[in-house]
């Protein structure tokens, strides 16, 4: 563990989370208690470096949404930490080791904040949806809808000139002002939806699958309206998708999640070139390739995700691994350095 | 075909309901073109031609009708047929509270209880007189006693009847007598009857104290009623007048019933040992049962539904004529109009104020038939009277006296301390109307509470009349002419429903308002609790409440209107020394000629104090299919005796 | 799936409890607002009984403070004992028992009709809708609905049994009949008068019965069916707008067996979850209507108890109404978890 | 708050919707029908002091008696609808009678709205613990059939226009309370909440400015449409005699003046038919109205069938 931290506490790290957990209680018998929990992230560190795009890759209910939203705090972290934006001096401290008094820790780390603290740092971190129709409420104006968080953390800005510029900015004009939700198209709403995250100027954006719910003539525009984004404003995204295509064209590092574990992560072009874990070749093999006489051989995974509740004992792919090992059923595999930034977490890394 | 299944379903059982209903419908139909259900019919006959002898074996037939019959039979008889012939159907609106004569202070739960258990004597009925004013209050005749002797003022024994067999088969014997009237002290339950034995009996209202504790021993219990041979002996603890003592024992609370059932059904056994247990309890023992010895016995109870009677066989004079009695309760009065008109009842209760609809349905006379089947009889004697009484310190904290003060926009809680104020209110009410629109004429203006029909009445007591410039002089005098200046406002209460004290109330309101423009009523109802806690709290300025005589002696009225300790002048705050002493002295005044002048006395002063305004002594009406025969009226009734009764042309 | 079912079941049961002593707490804080003495008047019915008045507070306890007299009051129910009705001369439980049967036997013939007549006319009226069929159903069931309970019975009582002489009488047997049933030849065995004639084998009797049966059913059924129906209509509409339905439409089905087979199923949904509301609408309905057709049932018992503040009475009725309210959402959530399996038990 | 929204543009599709609305209204004859029935009885409640002028203004409710005799008497020139049980005037108690009617039917609705928005959005919106507080105490008011437990407050608050309308609000905000929680239980989980709430947005930010409009307007709907029955359920207690006071200008009151004068004497069963055809005319035309409106507005407002 240490030596992937100490890996990632470089001095450009914007976001740091460490260890990660949120466990949702499942409540059962005629008393409603507790019986068991999802396991829906499960002890996850990983840190992203200022400026850059970190997609998060995984099948349904590998918990990579549950991670984005329990570092925005929409979801209350079980345990772990989550340390945005500190000061370099204390980072530096922090990276090389020497601890830090608990009371320093807690005022740098996201999982503790409440009242204004919260609503303070909710200004530099901000989120744009999957859905942009359900995300917009559909009984506000698109100038209500993108002056919201100007209106919630009471900026003193003119807020139609404020509104006007995101507009133009997300490639929209003012003649959208004072029109509903619902009588935009698709890629418009997500325009506004990204807007709407713009409004306080924040620093890191989670964009969850924000291409997934928009046709497809129109998701390269909006990448690359990310892309133009996050060169003019020094954005840092957590982008959430499972469509590796994507990801090859927007994203500079990668982390492959399964079943609420971290499998595989590192720079995105040393991924694409060597997968190291078999669950991530299992992805890569499932990219579909414009060139039609390229074959690639294609892994088909057999059988479901397993149950968050009952998680194999393992390593949790293992019960779906075609390489699977006697030890892989009984400890879980720790996560190693395999080459340069590369972590991987299997015992038996494919080269 | 499964596909159609569905609707098919409902439609089917759509089907079978409506089948249902068009056959009871045209069933209904179909039986009441028929007029009447005929084993009816056929019994008529024969009731008809037993009708002054019933022999006892008719009494099986009846009580099986037939379907085939309902439907074929046929019997075509000269005249209007009568409706289930044998049983007298009532629609009533009290309900009986309780079967236990110790209990039952009501007139419902009485009417139940004079029919099936008896007293020692009971109330005379002069044949020569018509039905409806047949009833004597001050003459008795025996019943369960057969003769009855005053050994002195303060002694009267009874001589026992013999062979006499209660309806659970016990025979009556004296100590059953004994008994009855010990259970009854020995019970004496809160707000019960039986003070008015306690009263003549041990000198006491009540066995227990203010607290609720036992204030009487078991000896006074016990020596007051004793057994001498065939005979009982009562032992009054201090001289009462005769007649009183005796209208009290001929009522419900007088009844005798069957020792050794009673101690079976749990009650007491008769004992001294165990005797506090038994008084004031929750509910009686003999709460819904009945054993006595009267010419009905009881069949069934369904408290608030209805109680059914049937004739006693073995009764001690000629069975009843009626086979049997169902009464019922229905509190609408649109049912029960429609229950007389139907003939399904043949007699309801009509409230004053929808006699008009009745008009020109029912004939008058009791021995008229009616084209419609209905007929009536009015100005039926009442013991009972209604009136106003000022409360002359009414709590400071009442809501209905505005400000609290003299000044217009209120009363000062002893306003009516003045007796010109009482005057000026007694003037200004407009009697004639009053009783024209309240009772629709049927009424009697009352000028004591010594109302006709009770000894010693006097036809020329003085009276109040209606004299608007009289009242307004009195409230020129009234506090020093500070009344008439500054004028008042007060609220008057009426309880919910009851249209008589509302039309009293408002006529009040007319009247006193348009003697001076400062002068503000408000007439305001409120449900029964509320009244009655008003009144009782002294919160209200004037209240209307009426009496029903216990039993037919002035001392009855006048203790509670006049004495101080009386249940009105209690809540009005009155008390006269001189006024108490001359109650006290004529309710045990075994003297007429004493009790005369005394009476005389009190009256003139009531008139004077002017504490309260009589204002009707209400005449009732009785309304009857006129197929009933036998009925008859005596005001001390606490409904219809049913043993005269039977039904035919 | 069973043990859930099991423990969703018993979980709903012991929900009863909290909200029967809600109901308990509520009704002796409403109770509170009265003065000891208003209390009293219900023992209090002439003048003459009212110079004892302290005697009646102090023999019940009118004037103890509120914990106290509830605490008396639950201490016997657990042991059994709910009380005495006043107003009807009985114990509370009794008095349950007696006039229950009758208010079933209300229920037992209204509650089907407009079940049944609400479906029948919610499918008519959905499947032609805007057509006159359609107008014409629903404002006879709008008017019905719109009807004021106690204006309609006396109407029907004035008609039926004012200006026809006795066509359908109010009470709940004629004097005959109820003399042959109180002769101990008649075995009352539910005492819903009906069956037992048909148990005994008396048909007149059950004819009788349903005679006096007729005004008061009618008075539910009009007053109830517009809502049931309204329902109806506005889901099977929505069925009839889903694509399974255009599709099989389209394939050539007839209209009919696409209502039964496809809409009718899917309709009935909210019908069951309605089917609650009704129990609840009949035992306001049957206070009114009892009470004008002199019916004895639950329905007037409470009526007579509320109005004269006979407590034991009113909280004896309302912990009947409260069980019978939360047995009646149970089976109608069991219901509704049958009919449609996609409904998860939460 | 500001009133930022001035610009005529901004109301423009809330205004086709409406319009959308309207149009349908006039499509169907019931719901004309209804409009029209609503609209003639406001016109009267707004007149009611010209088509009656009270002879004393400070107490405008009271109905006005010529005498006090009980049986009614027939239309006359005096009276024009006659006089009812206690010669209180017919023609003045419906006139006014209809003011009463929509005073009781607005309070009620907005006293209970306002009990039930408020309740229902807590109890949505938070959950938990305080959830299962307010919907255990709306299982113990729904435990009572609504007119019983109508019947119990009326008769524990006492006899005046107040206590009946204070009675019915008790009863039917737990209904209001129950849509509204379901409603929020649905828009909780909409998207936009969760993102509102990550922009920072408080508890009462997300509750009136996403959770309400959105889930209210369906509840506004059917309150105001309950009008009929709510006027319904107060007759009902006028007429087990626990409504308004004696005298007071209320349909429920003079028909229960009525209900014994029903059939009059069977030579002339018809004798009093003013007594109880006229009130109960008012009454029924009344619920009706509104019940044709809501009947139709159902039916268009329903998203399920809406077609557009």
């Amino acid at each position: 563990m240490s030596s992937i931290l100490k890996t990632l506490l470089d001095e450009n790290v914007l976001l740091d989370v460490r260890n990660l957990v949120k466990h949702f209680p499942v409540y059962g018998g005629v008393f409603r208690r507790v019986v068991a929990y999802v396991r829906a992230v499960d002890g996850v560190t990983f840190g992203i470096r200022a400026g850059e795009t970190l997609a998060v890759v995984g099948e349904s209910g590998s918990g990579k949404t549950t991670l984005a939203k329990t570092i925005l705090r929409v979801y209350e972290p079980t345990s772990g930490n989550i340390f945005f934006d500190v000061p370099l001096e204390i980072r530096r401290r922090m990276s090389e080791g020497w601890g830090l008094p608990e009371k320093l820790a807690e005022l740098y780390d996201l999982s503790k904040f409440d009242g204004n603290r919260l609503k303070s740092i909710r200004r530099r971190m901000q989120i744009v949806y999957q859905d942009p129709s359900s995300s917009l409420n559909p009984r506000m104006l698109v100038k209500d809808i993108i002056a919201e968080p100007v209106r919630i953390h009471k900026l003193k800005l003119d807020v139609d000139h404020h509104v006007r510029e995101l507009l133009t900015r997300v490639g929209m004009g003012e003649e959208h002002m004072y029109r509903y939700p619902h009588e935009l198209s698709g890629g418009q709403r997500q325009r506004v939806a990204i807007a709407r995250a713009l409004s306080t100027n924040p620093d890191f954006v989670v964009l969850d699958e924000p291409t997934s719910a928009v046709d497809v003539s129109v998701r390269v525009q909006i990448l690359n309206l990310l892309k133009e984004l996050q060169r003019q404003m020094r954005l840092t995204y957590m982008f959430i998708t499972h469509d590796l295509n994507v990801v090859d064209y927007i994203a500079n590092r990668v982390m492959i999640m399964y079943l609420g574990k971290m499998m595989e992560f590192g720079e995105r072009a040393l991924i694409f070139d060597k997968p190291s874990h078999p669950y991530t070749e299992a992805l890569l093999s499932a990219i579909p390739v414009a060139d039609p006489f390229t074959r690639r051989k294609r892994i088909i995974l057999k059988g479901e995700i397993p149950s968050p509740v009952k998680p194999p004992q393992g390593c949790p792919f293992s019960t779906r691994c075609p390489y699977v090992r006697e030890r892989c059923l009984k400890e879980p595999p720790p996560l190693t350095e395999l080459r340069n930034g590369q972590f991987t977490a299997c015992f038996y890394p494919l080269s | 075909m499964s596909k159609r299944r569905g609707i098919g379903r409902v439609t089917l059982a759509l089907a079978i309901v409506l089948v249902l209903v068009i056959a009871g419908f045209s069933y209904a139909l179909f039986s009441f073109s028929q007029q009447a259900p005929s084993p009816t019919i056929v019994q008529t006959q024969t009731i008809v031609t037993t009708i002054s002898q019933i022999p006892t074996t008719i009494v099986q037939t009846v009580t099986t009708p037939q379907i085939t019959t309902m439907v074929q039979t046929v019997v075509t008889t000269p005249g209007p047929q009568v409706k289930n012939p044998n049983t007298l159907v009532i629609a009533t609106i009290g309900d009986v509270e309780s079967l236990d004569p110790a209990w039952a202070y009501d007139t419902a739960s009485a009417e139940a209880i004079f029919n099936v258990y008896e007293p020692l004597i009971f109330f005379k009925i002069d044949p020569s007189l018509p039905a409806e004013k047949r009833g004597l209050t001050g003459e008795f005749e025996p019943r369960l006693a057969t003769e009855w002797v005053w050994d002195d003022p303060r002694t009267v024994r009874f001589k026992i009847r013999e062979n006499v067999v209660f309806h659970c088969g016990d025979t009556l014997t004296p100590e059953d007598v004994e008994y009855s009237f010990e259970r009854a002290m020995v019970q004496d339950r809160d707000g019960g009857p039986v003070w008015l034995l306690l009263e003549p009996l041990l000198g006491v209202s009540s066995t227990r104290d203010d607290e609720g504790n036992i204030a009487v021993s078991f000896d006074d219990i016990d020596k007051a009623v004793e057994v001498d041979g065939q005979w009982v002996v009562f032992h009054l603890a201090h001289e009462f007048p005769p007649t009183a003592f005796l209208q009290i024992i001929a009522q419900s609370w007088g009844s005798i019933v069957s020792k050794e059932w009673a101690i079976e059904q749990g009650d007491w056994p008769g004992t001294a040992e165990t005797w506090q247990q038994y008084n004031n309890p929750e509910t009686p023992p003999l709460q819904n049962k009945m054993c006595g010895t009267g010419p009905f016995k009881l069949e069934s109870w369904e408290p608030g539904v209805q109680y059914v009677l049937v004739r006693n066989d073995n009764y001690w004079r000629p069975p009843a004529k009626l086979e049997r009695v169902i009464v019922k309760v229905v509190d609408e009065w649109t049912t029960r109009k429609f229950m007389l008109l139907s003939g399904d009842a043949d007699m309801v209760v009509v409230p004053r104020q929808f006699v008009p609809e009745l008009e020109g349905t029912a004939c008058e006379g009791l021995t008229s038939t009616c084209p419609t089947g209905i007929r009536f009889v009015k100005d039926l004697p009442s013991l009972s009277v209604d009136a106003f009484f000022f409360t002359l310190d009414i709590s400071t904290d009442s809501e209905y006296i505005g400000s609290g003060q003299l000044d217009g926009n209120g009363i000062p809680p002893n306003f009516f301390e003045d007796p010109d104020l009482r005057k000026a209110f007694a003037y200004a009410f407009d009697y004639e109307t009053y009783i024209k629109d309240a009772w629709l004429g049927e009424a009697i203006r009352p000028c004591s509470p010594i109302v006709q029909g009770l000894a010693f009445f006097d036809p020329q007591a003085k009276c109040y009349t209606f004299n608007l410039d009289l009242a307004r002089e009195h409230f020129q005098k009234a506090w020093n002419g500070q009344v008439w200046e500054k004028g008042f406002q007060l609220v008057l209460l009426y309880n919910t429903g009851n249209v008589a004290r509302q039309t009293a109330a408002e006529i009040i309101k007319k009247n006193v308002e348009s003697i001076n423009p400062k002068f503000k009523i408000e007439v305001r109802n409120v449900d029964w609790p509320v009244f009655l806690r008003s009144m009782i709290q002294r919160k209200l300025p004037i209240f209307f409440i009426g009496w029903l005589a216990d039993y037919p002696d002035p001392h009855n009225f006048y203790q509670p209107f006049f004495h101080s300790s009386g249940t009105f002048a209690q809540w009005q705050g009155y008390s006269n020394p001189q006024v108490d002493e001359l109650i006290e002295t004529a309710a045990k005044s075994t003297d007429p000629a004493e009790r005369q002048r005394i009476y005389r006395q009190l009256d003139s002063i009531y008139y004077e104090e002017a504490i309260s305004i009589p204002i009707d002594q209400p005449s009732g009406r009785h309304y009857e299919r006129d197929w009933v025969q036998g009925w008859h009226y005596n005001p001390i009734y606490p409904g219809t005796y049913f043993y005269t009764i039977w039904k035919g042309y | 799936m069973s043990g859930d079912l099991r423990s969703y079941i018993i979980r709903r049961l012991l929900m009863v409890i909290p909200v029967l002593f809600g109901v308990s707490i509520l009704i002796f804080s409403v109770v509170q607002l009265f003065n000891p003495i208003e209390r009293a008047a219900l023992f209090i019915r002439s003048e003459r009984e009212a110079a004892n008045v302290e005697g009646i507070i102090r023999k019940y306890g009118l004037d103890q403070p509120i914990h106290i007299q509830y605490f008396t009051w639950l201490s016997e129910v657990l042991r059994g004992n709910l009380g005495w009705s006043k107003v009807v001369s009985k114990p509370v439980l009794d008095a349950l028992v007696t006039f229950l049967p009758a208010t079933a036997e209300l229920t037992l013939y209204a509650a089907p009709i407009t079940i049944l007549l609400g479906i029948y006319l919610g499918k008519k009226a959905a499947v032609h809708k805007d057509k006159a069929i359609d107008h014409a159903t629903r404002t006879l069931a709008i008017i019905g609905w719109s009807m004021p309970t106690f204006w309609l019975a006396i109407m029907l009582l004035a008609i039926f049994y004012g200006y026809f002489g006795g066509l359908f009488p109010p009470d709940r047997l004629s004097v005959e009949a109820s003399i042959y049933v109180q002769s101990g030849k008649f075995i009352r065995y539910t005492g819903i008068n009906t069956i037992d004639a048909l148990l005994n084998g008396q048909l007149w009797i059950f004819v009788d019965a349903l005679r006096h049966l007729v005004l008061p059913t009618l008075t539910l059924v009009v007053v109830q069916v517009a809502l049931l129906m309204r329902v109806m209509r506005s889901s099977m509409l929505e069925a009839l707008g889903q694509g399974y339905v255009v599709a099989a439409r389209a394939k050539g089905l007839d209209l009919k067996t696409v209502i039964d087979k496809h809409a009718g199923r899917n309709a009935m949904i909210p019908v069951a979850t309605l089917s609650g509301l009704l129990v609840s609408g009949m035992l306001s309905g049957v206070v009114i209507t009892e009470t004008v057709f002199n019916y004895k049932g639950v329905g007037w018992w409470f009526v007579r108890a509320a109005s004269q503040l006979d407590i034991p009475s009113v909280l004896g009725f309302s912990i009947f109404a409260a069980v019978l309210f939360v047995i009646t959402n149970l089976v109608v959530d069991l219901l509704y978890a049958y009919i449609d399996p996609r409904i998860r038990l939460t | 708050m500001v009133m930022p929204y001035l610009s005529s543009r901004k109301f423009e599709p809330r205004l086709r919707e409406i319009r959308f609305t309207v149009k349908r209204l006039r499509s169907s004859p019931l719901s004309l029908a209804g409009i029209t029935i609503i609209a003639a009885f406001a016109i009267i409640a707004v007149l009611a002091p010209v088509l009656a002028p009270p002879a004393d203004p400070s107490r405008p409710f009271n109905i006005p008696r010529d005498g006090f005799s009980s049986e009614p008497r027939p239309p006359s020139r005096e009276h024009i609808f006659g006089t009812t049980e206690g010669q209180y005037d017919i023609y003045y108690g419906v006139i006014w009678g209809s003011r009463t009617a929509f005073v009781i039917g607005i309070v009620v609705v907005g006293a209970s709205l306002l009990l039930g928005i408020s309740a229902g959005s807590i109890s949505g919106y938070y959950g938990g613990r305080i959830d299962n507080i307010i919907m255990r105490i709306t299982d113990i008011v729904f435990a009572f059939p609504g007119l019983i437990l109508a019947v119990a407050f009326a008769v524990a608050l006492g006899r005046s226009m107040e206590s009946v309308m204070l009675a019915i609000t008790l009863v039917s905000w737990p209904t209001y309370a129950r849509i509204l929680r379901g409603d929020i239980l649905q828009v909780k989980q909409e998207t936009y909440v969760e993102a509102s709430k990550t922009l920072g947005g408080s508890d009462y930010w997300i509750i009136t400015r996403h959770i309400l409009p959105n889930a209210i307007y369906p509840l506004f709907i059917v309150a105001t449409l309950d009008i009929g029955s709510i006027v319904l359920l107060a007759a009902a207690l006028s007429f087990l005699g626990i409504g308004v006071p004696l005298g007071y200008a209320d349909w429920g009151q003079l028909i229960n003046l009525a209900r014994n004068w029903v059939v009059g004497p069977p030579h002339d069963p018809l004798k009093y038919w003013y007594t109880w055809a006229i009130p109960g005319a008012f009454i029924l035309l009344f619920v009706l109205g509104w019940n044709l409106l809501g009947d139709a507005f159902r039916d268009i407002l329903d998203p399920k069938i809406r077609r557009r």
